[in-house]
């Protein structure tokens, strides 16, 4: 009966822990910013780097400034193991965590932003998107509350497709050449499909798309596949240990590599590292944000946050998910502040934050003045312009570190506002909702 | 003293036969249902009702359904979750294509659709057996995500393949509150957990049992194998259509095919083995362990970091959580095979002697 | 103890199985009238059980047929057999083990089962009087065998005695017209042998049920039998009455060095 | 038609890798009898204990084999004892299912001790095509998938000689035949088993730094032994041969569905394609290419 005992006992610790769940509130006072990060499973590499940025900036925040105008920030990591049911769960455990809400939700999952699609709104907690998830939630009247910041999928499709057209001397050069997309076969993975279908149609070349099964980890026969079109480009559209496996097999199988360009998801230093050599000045990356430490807030943040021990991880302080999770810290962080600049200094709500995220406005003062200089494009949020920027940068790995490979650049902004109007105006009419800007 | 039977005489094979043929657990049973459609709503919070509450019961439906086929049927599948991407999608589009169809409906038919699904690839148990019957259901694992993702139709051409469910209403009542949902959940449960209690103590459930304990002596004695295996095969796949249904439409709200990956099988499989295979009192309870124990671990291993002032690496949690899981799955299989159910059973036939030792 | 024996109700033709190059039986021929007994004997490895695994589908016979009433075949599926009216006990005991003593017989009831899914699911009106019917057969074969204080207990914690017994009682609940038996006594004392002889002996008698069965215990094949069929290495080498196979020669020398 | 065979070679040097993983269940399932899920595991713990060790450590590269092999020895030896040993003359499907217990353990553990990181791991192996044969045939077939096409032509031969000549390869054999029977003979089962699931744990730690090498050592190595299961199938569960043959057919057939199926309907069939093409073949002889059939005694 010995077992009988044992397993009464973990049961009795089990239900005493679940109740146990709902009695730990954060600091009262403080700004609580509910984080669904995940650090394990097939993609956890990406997410802690990612949430490992996040985290060391909202430390930098409280260790440099004292807060946002007084107010501390307090936090909680959630992991979701970038699975919906789980991201859901810990959702609603954050939520229950102060009275003011978790202030804003990185789903940092496609899947997970879906499933909080009807539900912040209700909860009144906005949701940011940093370049993934919904498009056209870029249509604030329509998708009030969710923010996909920075630039999307569609625009950085879009943005790819200048890039070559720029590489190549110009859109009209375009015409008669031959794309390929390989793509990760998932929902994401055909999320650019639509608008690069356009694209095609619009300049004139040809483009074949090649999805690679999940998780990737094998593409000798699409490099060959690609090897026989003899492309003039490809575009990367990976995740995972798909983006090393391709660089590696393309290594092997032998395009030109300088004719690749990817989106943002396609190159962070982890998977490009696993690639080792065969990376090698040979592939550029669509961003958002740039990568490296030569930005004077990195420099804070391992002056203020490193040098006291509470960093998150050294080594991986300047790489590419890195500093995008800082830039998504501070987005947050802005936003709060804000909101402040019109409720007052005090922990914000949701539906406060909400607000300052829609007008929130980042020139390159302000982003000078918080040292992120160049590692993010400028920010101008409206009701009808969630994205805010849409503006993309290439970079180019040469073997160590990546560096700069064009300028500030926009995607076909008219084609993919187009897009996304459709899109929203479908989605209000299956839903029922009337389109209109929210007030305060 | 409480739970005697003595003095308790059955005088028809009808009474003999009844569904909990002993007076107290009649009693207990209908204070636990009162519980559960009184009690819960009245004092469980949002948080409760959505993040626990209706994923177990949704999980227990899901665990019932593959509960049928290992447990009474003794079929191993590994395709849990690609026959609650079926039903999810199917009623989703029944919703859609079909205006005006009561959600129930859509529902039921959703579940016929995975039952069809699930006959097509349980034909291969007619031929093979065991763990190879095991790695073929990986095949419709596989491929019915695939096929999902694939064939934009099933999502109505959405760009990144997630479904957004329609809400739930029936005769002009719409659910759409966390108690709402629950009480319909929980109603569905119990009127499909009832069928299951009643098809394993007929003559279909008699000759699952027979099929899986000796499949040879089971024809011999005038059992359909074939038959046997393919209604197993239906009723399991109808079971976790409807819970993948419910999954979407009452825990998730949305769902996209590789959500229904096999990590999420396993998940169920989990359940059976931990809550008892063969058993439809495990499968809720096998649920339960495994809906909960992730959630507690991780507010223990995190409330405990903080309380001892230590940071733990981030993730570690999960990885915790995988270990345990592994050792638990590992600890029953070894100790006890028929999980907590048997357990409980234990425990009840230990209190119908106490206080006597014997 | 005066039955009548009635016309062959089972014969069997000419029938040949082998294994790869291991032949099993060889031109075997014999017949089973009504309401006869008849045992089937023979050293170990002399083809018996494979003799009623083609009798009811299990194996499938190269050569021959099997005529049982008035079908005859050539290859059978065990199910079908079962429909026709053949039951069987197994050898090595073949129970559902994760079933109680009750379910176990209710199995045998069946083939004789009507409701439908939706009914069974419901359990309700016609499928539960159904169930209650079979139920009170099922008892009935219960009592008839002594082991009512069983009933509801899992046929794995049984007594190796008792579970023959209840292998016996799911093969009756299928009210067999031929019932065969895979050595029903191996491995039982006197006591329980007797017991076992006496219901073999009262099925006969009380349901009419035909009966083939094997067995190595000479003294109740002798005492129980119609009828002895002698097989050794795969071919029929003595068939008659239990005096009549006692003289024969042949039996005695293939017999000669087999302790028994 | 080059590139046919371009494909076709390729596809049979992928099958090579896949059969490298797949021996690990071979050879377990030959001693024993369980169908170890637990080998796409071993081979994710192998590889991420060596990188583990040359990282933390500075390693160079035959310490750190020792060590990662000193691992997998124990970790056979523990899983032999405390998992195995109580649960002999359980079916088969408990055992199958204890194995999956086993594997999420096992990648537990690994990321708990070792983190998630990736690690990059370089064998000092190019993964470029050969030139001569690229100018001459304009093919493409990699130096690296040349050597894992060796090194598993290696160990399969090592495999046989153990088998077939020492001492211990022949109580494997007999145990394989038939554990009681070697029980009675006086070959000490439990021994057996603890060196089998050793045996195992190296070629899991082959396999894991030949992949490893490739992709880079991540979670994501577990799922390589979702690719075996197919090739099991085909092969059979108990033929070292089936498993290399199986290994090649799988990989051709796979890599040649996707270069001609994949583009007509726009979808990467690879991650189901190989299960359903080994369950078509499984209806047509479920024992696999080198199973033998089973025949029902009752």
């Amino acid at each position: 009966m010995k077992p009988l005992r044992a397993i009464a006992a973990l049961l009795l610790a089990v239900a005493a822990g679940a109740l146990s769940t709902q009695v730990i509130a954060q600091a009262a006072g403080t700004q609580f910013i509910g984080i669904t990060g995940y650090r394990v499973g097939p993609y956890g590499p990406n997410g802690a780097a990612f949430f490992t940025g996040f985290i060391d900036y909202l430390e930098l925040v409280n260790q440099r400034d004292g807060g946002v105008n007084g107010v501390k920030l307090s936090w909680e990591e959630c992991e979701t193991e970038y699975n919906t049911a789980k991201g859901l769960e810990c959702y609603e455990r954050l939520k229950t965590r102060t009275a003011t809400g978790p202030t804003a939700i990185h789903p940092m999952s496609t899947g997970i932003t879906y499933g909080l699609l009807d539900k912040a709104p209700e909860d009144k907690i906005p949701l940011i998107t940093l370049g993934y998830g919904r498009t056209d939630a870029v249509d604030g009247r329509v998708f009030p509350w969710v923010f996909p910041i920075l630039s999307n999928y569609w625009s950085a499709a879009t943005g790819i497709v200048n890039f070559i057209g720029e590489q190549e001397g110009g859109l009209a050069k375009l015409k008669g050449k031959k794309i390929v997309l390989l793509y990760h076969d998932s929902a994401y993975g055909k999320e650019p499909h639509p608008v690069l279908e356009a694209e095609a149609k619009k300049h004139g070349f040809d483009l074949v798309m090649v999805p690679v099964p999940h998780p990737g980890n094998e593409q000798q026969s699409q490099w060959l596949q690609i090897r026989r079109e003899r492309p003039d480009w490809v575009i990367l559209w990976g995740w995972g240990v798909m983006n090393a496996t391709a660089l590696k097999t393309a290594q092997k199988v032998g395009p030109p590599r300088d004719k690749m360009a990817g989106n943002w998801r396609a190159g962070p230093e982890i998977e490009t590292e696993a690639a080792g050599a065969a990376a090698a000045n040979e592939n550029n990356t669509a961003r958002q944000t740039r990568a490296g430490t030569d930005f004077p807030v990195v420099q804070d943040v391992l002056k203020h946050v490193y040098a006291s021990g509470k960093g998150g991880n050294k080594s991986l302080v300047g790489t590419v998910l890195w500093n995008r999770g800082m830039a998504a810290a501070m987005i947050t962080v802005e936003a709060v502040r804000t909101a402040q600049a019109k409720y007052g200094k005090k922990p914000m709500s949701g539906a406060q934050v909400r607000w300052g995220l829609e007008n929130l406005n980042l020139d390159q003062k302000r982003l000078d003045q918080l040292g992120f200089g160049s590692m993010i494009p400028t920010l101008a949020v409206s009701c009808t312009d969630h994205e805010g920027s849409g503006l993309v940068r290439f970079q180019q790995w040469d073997g160590k570190r990546w560096k700069t490979a064009s300028q500030w650049m926009s995607g076909d902004r008219a084609l993919v506002k187009k897009m996304v109007q459709e899109s929203a105006a479908q989605y209000a009419k299956e839903k029922g909702i009337k389109p209109a800007c929210l007030k305060g | 003293m409480l739970y005697r039977e003595a003095g308790q005489f059955k005088s028809s094979y009808a009474e003999d036969q009844a569904l909990f043929p002993i007076r107290q657990d009649r009693y207990g049973m209908l204070v636990l249902l009162a519980i559960a459609f009184v009690g819960v709503p009245l004092f469980a919070s949002d948080y409760w009702l959505t993040a626990i509450l209706v994923p177990f019961l949704v999980f227990s439906l899901a665990a019932l359904g593959l509960n049928i086929l290992t447990g009474y049927a003794g079929q191993l599948s590994l395709g849990t979750a690609a026959f609650m991407a079926v039903g999810a999608f199917a009623a989703y589009n029944f919703e859609l294509r079909v205006p005006g169809l009561p959600v129930l409906v859509s529902f039921v038919l959703a579940g016929l659709v995975a039952a069809l699904v699930g006959i097509a690839f349980g034909l291969p148990s007619l031929r093979i057996r065991g763990f190879y019957l095991a790695v073929a259901t990986l095949a419709a694992q596989f491929f019915i995500p695939w096929l999902l993702v694939k064939v934009s139709w099933f999502s109505n051409y959405s760009a990144s393949g997630v479904i957004t469910t329609q809400p739930i209403e029936i005769l002009g009542f719409v659910f759409d509150s966390p108690t709402r949902k629950y009480l319909l959940v929980l109603a569905i449960v119990c009127v499909l957990a009832l069928a299951a209690k009643n098809l394993v103590r007929s003559s279909i459930g008699r000759a699952w049992m027979a099929v899986r304990d000796m499949d040879v002596a089971a024809e011999v004695i005038g059992i359909r194998i074939v038959r046997a295996k393919l209604i197993a095969f239906a009723v399991s796949s109808f079971y976790c259509g409807i819970a993948g249904a419910l999954y979407a439409y009452a825990y998730l709200g949305s769902v996209e095919p590789d959500g229904f990956n096999l990590d999420l099988s396993f998940r169920i499989l989990f359940m059976i083995i931990i809550g008892g295979v063969g058993s439809i009192l495990g499968s809720f309870l096998g649920a339960a362990f495994i809906t909960v124990l992730p959630i507690f671990l991780d507010v223990l291993l995190t409330d405990g970091a903080h309380l001892f002032n230590l940071s733990l690496p981030a993730g570690v949690t999960s990885m915790a959580q995988l270990v345990v899981f592994g050792g638990l799955i590992i600890f029953f299989l070894i100790v006890e095979p028929h999980g907590l159910a048997r357990l409980w059973q234990i425990a009840k036939e230990k209190l119908r002697l106490w206080p006597f030792p014997h | 103890m005066t039955r009548i024996l009635g016309e062959p109700i089972l014969s069997v033709d000419n029938i040949s199985l082998a294994f790869g190059g291991v032949k099993a039986l060889a031109n075997v021929s014999f017949h089973v009238r009504e309401h006869e007994i008849l045992a089937i004997i023979g050293p170990n490895g002399a083809g018996k059980s494979s003799m009623l695994n083609v009798i009811n589908g299990v194996y499938r016979p190269q050569v021959g047929e099997i005529r049982f009433r008035d079908r005859a075949w050539k290859r059978m599926v065990p199910y079908e057999a079962a429909r026709l009216g053949i039951a069987r006990t197994f050898q090595n005991i073949a129970l559902f083990k994760g079933m109680s003593v009750l379910d176990n017989i209710m199995t045998g009831r069946n083939l004789k089962m009507r409701s439908g899914l939706i009914r069974q699911a419901l359990y309700w009106g016609p499928n539960l009087r159904e169930e209650i019917e079979h139920r009170e057969k099922v008892e009935h074969i219960i009592d008839f065998l002594q082991i009512e204080h069983v009933r509801k207990t899992p046929v794995g914690r049984l007594p190796y005695g008792l579970q023959k017994r209840v292998e016996l009682a799911r093969a009756l609940a299928a009210e067999p017209t031929l019932l065969l038996l895979d050595e029903p006594m191996a491995g039982m004392n006197v006591e329980e042998k007797q017991d076992m002889s006496r219901f073999v002996l009262d099925v006969n008698e009380e349901f009419g049920t035909t009966i083939v069965l094997i067995e190595h215990d000479m003294g109740v094949v002798m005492d129980i039998s119609d009828r002895v069929v002698v097989l050794d290495y795969g071919r029929k080498i003595g068939d008659g009455t239990p005096d009549e196979i006692r003289a024969n020669p042949e039996v005695i020398a293939a017999y000669l060095g087999v302790a028994h | 038609m080059t590139f046919f065979f371009e494909v076709l070679i390729g596809g049979l040097l992928a099958g090579v890798m896949y059969s490298l993983v797949a021996l690990g269940f071979v050879l377990i399932y030959k001693a024993s009898g369980v169908f170890n899920f637990a080998q796409g595991a071993m081979v994710f713990f192998a590889a991420l204990t060596f990188v583990g060790v040359q990282e933390q450590f500075g390693l160079s590269f035959w310490p750190a084999f020792a060590v990662a092999l000193g691992a997998m020895v124990l970790l056979g030896v523990l899983t032999e004892k405390i998992v195995l040993r109580p649960l002999v003359n359980q079916p088969q499907i408990t055992l199958f299912m204890v194995t999956i217990g086993l594997a999420f353990f096992i990648e537990g553990l690994a990321q708990l001790v070792w983190g998630t990181n990736v690690y990059p791991l370089n064998l000092g192996i190019r993964d470029e095509p050969i030139e001569a044969i690229l100018e001459n045939f304009d093919m493409v077939i990699s130096r690296f998938d040349l050597v894992a096409a060796l090194v598993a032509g290696v160990l399969v031969a090592v495999l046989a000689v153990f088998f077939q000549v020492t001492k211990i390869g022949r109580a494997l054999r007999a145990v394989a035949d038939d554990h009681q029977a070697a029980l009675s003979v006086g070959i000490p089962l439990k021994t057996i088993w603890a060196i089998v699931w050793s045996v195992a744990g190296f070629v899991a730690l082959v396999a894991g730094l030949m992949w490893g090498a490739r992709n880079g050592v991540q979670f994501a190595l577990t799922f390589v032994a979702l690719k075996a299961l197919p090739v099991l199938i085909l092969g059979g569960f108990a033929s070292v041969l089936g498993a290399v043959v199986g290994g090649l057919i799988i990989g051709a057939l796979e890599k040649l569905a996707a270069v001609y199926i994949d583009p007509p309907i726009r979808g990467g069939i690879e991650s189901w394609f190989a299960y359903v093409a080994a369950l078509l073949f499984l209806l047509v002889r479920p024992e696999g290419l080198f199973g033998e059939r089973r025949i029902d005694r009752v």
